[in-house]
């Protein structure tokens, strides 16, 4: 039995219950990898046929045209995104494929060698206005929130991210070319 | 701060008016029990057993407050900077409790992606197909040794061909998808050449892989399971 | 627009279309991480008010009671499975990382409020060495280092992750109990 015996906090269930089926729901999601009905049966401490039966009322749960579906797979089922959404996933997935724009070069480096700063110290330096690149930066990963300066109004305080050091391919923060022979450069 | 805050605590004083003498003996009290049962004491333990000790004589000498080198304003009590830091690390005890209640919560949740347990407690193992194909060989000379000692019903033969017995098995298969066990595959088919013809459909779906088998124990019961080619998931 | 130009094999939507909010779904499910809506409207080309009615109905599918839900995270949404199935879900799981322990919570609680933060700081107010302790939250990514403070030794500051706030399941740092309500309680 799905029940109270053997694990707590969830109580005996009738074998038509919709709980099993949102128990064999939070199975499949959770796992990465293809259950069978067989496992799902030892997990949940009932028989195959019942866990059979909640999957295909789950199936029909998860009706075609949903984000998500449920497969059978490898012998097991699997929940897998519904491929009329693949170009998006894959799109999510995949490594951010567009290079840094120059204003965003420009800010990070602010934020490296100034770090922690608010997006006014990084206005003064640049002169303008900072939020939008300073929101991509955070989507990117490159940098991120860490507290509130104690000024007026709290501004938040951004530094770099470990994400940073990987993507410009530095071992630490001290890889950094050192300020002083760059600020000799005229431009 | 935790030992000292433990004590005050079991002491029930004010920590507005801790009783010095009483905690700093107590306190290094405690410290010489951590080194005879072995416990590496660490410095900090001690700059805490020295502040206390200071705190203490401090409040031994008589109050001079027109001595007091800041001024008009009273003498600060003595113990006002260690009060000051034995809140401060109560109020960041009480935020670990929060965050501990939040992490028992979040723990209840969760997310895709995490490993799951390679299924060892599984009764029933997927066969590889080599020793799937022997348990299906050892399977079939018990059938046939039963169809021999049938009386041969059927007079009328027809000719069985391997793709026709394919598409059936297939069909079954794939109409009862939490598997069929072995004889059941050959519940309509006595004859010798029918259960030989089932049995090479088994053997060339196996060899395809569009079938599992699995087998409780030697000699027990064969369950074959049809399989869904592989498909692509995210 | 969540259409054909861009992305091929998916017809142009309209807003009210249902498979804006699968195509949410899809995303919420593939992504490990949570998502924030502005993330997900770069990827469907379409705005961030658009996604967000698509997830307010899409939460609404996904109801109390199911196996699972999507929980606001980090600035974000992600798709977690229902406490109420934990037991069989941590029964499928491998091990799950090891609960903090009261060092680390106290650290960490030190760190979320007075960041950036160095180890002599932290030091001052738990009254023990915090070395180890330190180490130990990096390696599990709850904080991580943040430039140096200008003082004599030039400690590195330290900071909170994201995944601090992931894991906590905290929107973001201002979620976190405010310490003045508690001053005033003496014990």
């Amino acid at each position: 039995m799905l029940g109270g015996e053997t694990v707590e906090g969830v109580e005996s269930l009738e074998h038509s219950d919709p709980r099993l089926r949102h128990a064999v729901e939070a199975l499949l999601f959770a796992a990465t990898e293809p259950l069978t009905t067989d496992r799902m049966a030892r997990v949940l401490e009932i028989d195959e046929t019942t866990v059979y039966q909640a999957l295909v009322d789950l199936r029909t749960d998860y009706h075609d045209g949903r984000g998500v579906h449920i497969l059978p797979v490898a012998g097991g089922y699997q929940m897998v995104t519904h491929p009329d959404f693949a170009p998006f996933v894959g799109k999510l997935l995949a490594a951010p494929p567009t290079r840094l724009s120059r204003a965003a070069l420009e800010t990070l480096s602010i934020v490296a060698y100034r770090q922690p700063i608010t997006i006014p110290e990084i206005e003064a330096v640049r002169g303008v206005s900072s939020d939008g690149v300073v929101r991509t930066l955070v989507e990117r990963g490159l940098i991120h929130e860490a507290g509130q300066k104690e000024t007026p109004g709290r501004p938040n305080l951004f530094v770099t991210t470990e994400e940073f050091l990987v993507y410009f391919g530095l071992k630490e923060l001290t890889d950094l070319p050192s300020l002083e022979t760059r600020t000799d450069a005229p431009e | 701060m935790d030992l000292l805050l433990h004590l005050i605590r079991q002491n029930k004083v004010d920590i507005y008016d801790i009783p010095i003498a009483l905690i700093a003996s107590q306190y290094i009290d405690t410290l010489a029990q951590m080194e005879a049962r072995d416990i590496n004491v660490a410095g900090e333990f001690l700059v805490m057993a020295a502040t206390l000790m200071e705190i203490k004589s401090r409040l031994l000498l008589p109050a001079h407050p027109g001595l007091d080198p800041e001024g008009e304003e009273e003498a600060e009590d003595p113990r006002q900077e260690l009060v000051d830091r034995l809140l401060e690390y109560q109020r960041f005890k009480e935020v670990a409790d929060s965050l501990q209640d939040l992490e028992a919560n979040r723990r209840l949740c969760f997310g895709r992606g995490m490993p799951i347990e390679v299924d060892r407690a599984g009764p029933t193992p997927l066969l590889l197909p080599e020793t799937a194909a022997l348990s299906l060989l050892a399977a079939l000379r018990r059938l046939l040794e039963e169809a021999d000692e049938a009386p041969v019903t059927s007079l009328r033969r027809e000719r069985i061909t391997l793709q026709i017995k394919l598409r059936e098995v297939t069909r079954l298969l794939q109409h009862h998808k939490e598997g069929l066990g072995f004889r059941e595959l050959f519940l309509h088919g006595g004859d010798r050449e029918e259960i030989i013809a089932t049995f090479l459909a088994l053997l060339e779906l196996l060899r395809l892989g569009r079938i599992s088998v699995k087998q409780t124990k030697a000699l027990g019961e064969i369950r074959v399971k049809w399989q869904q080619p592989a498909e692509v998931g995210v």
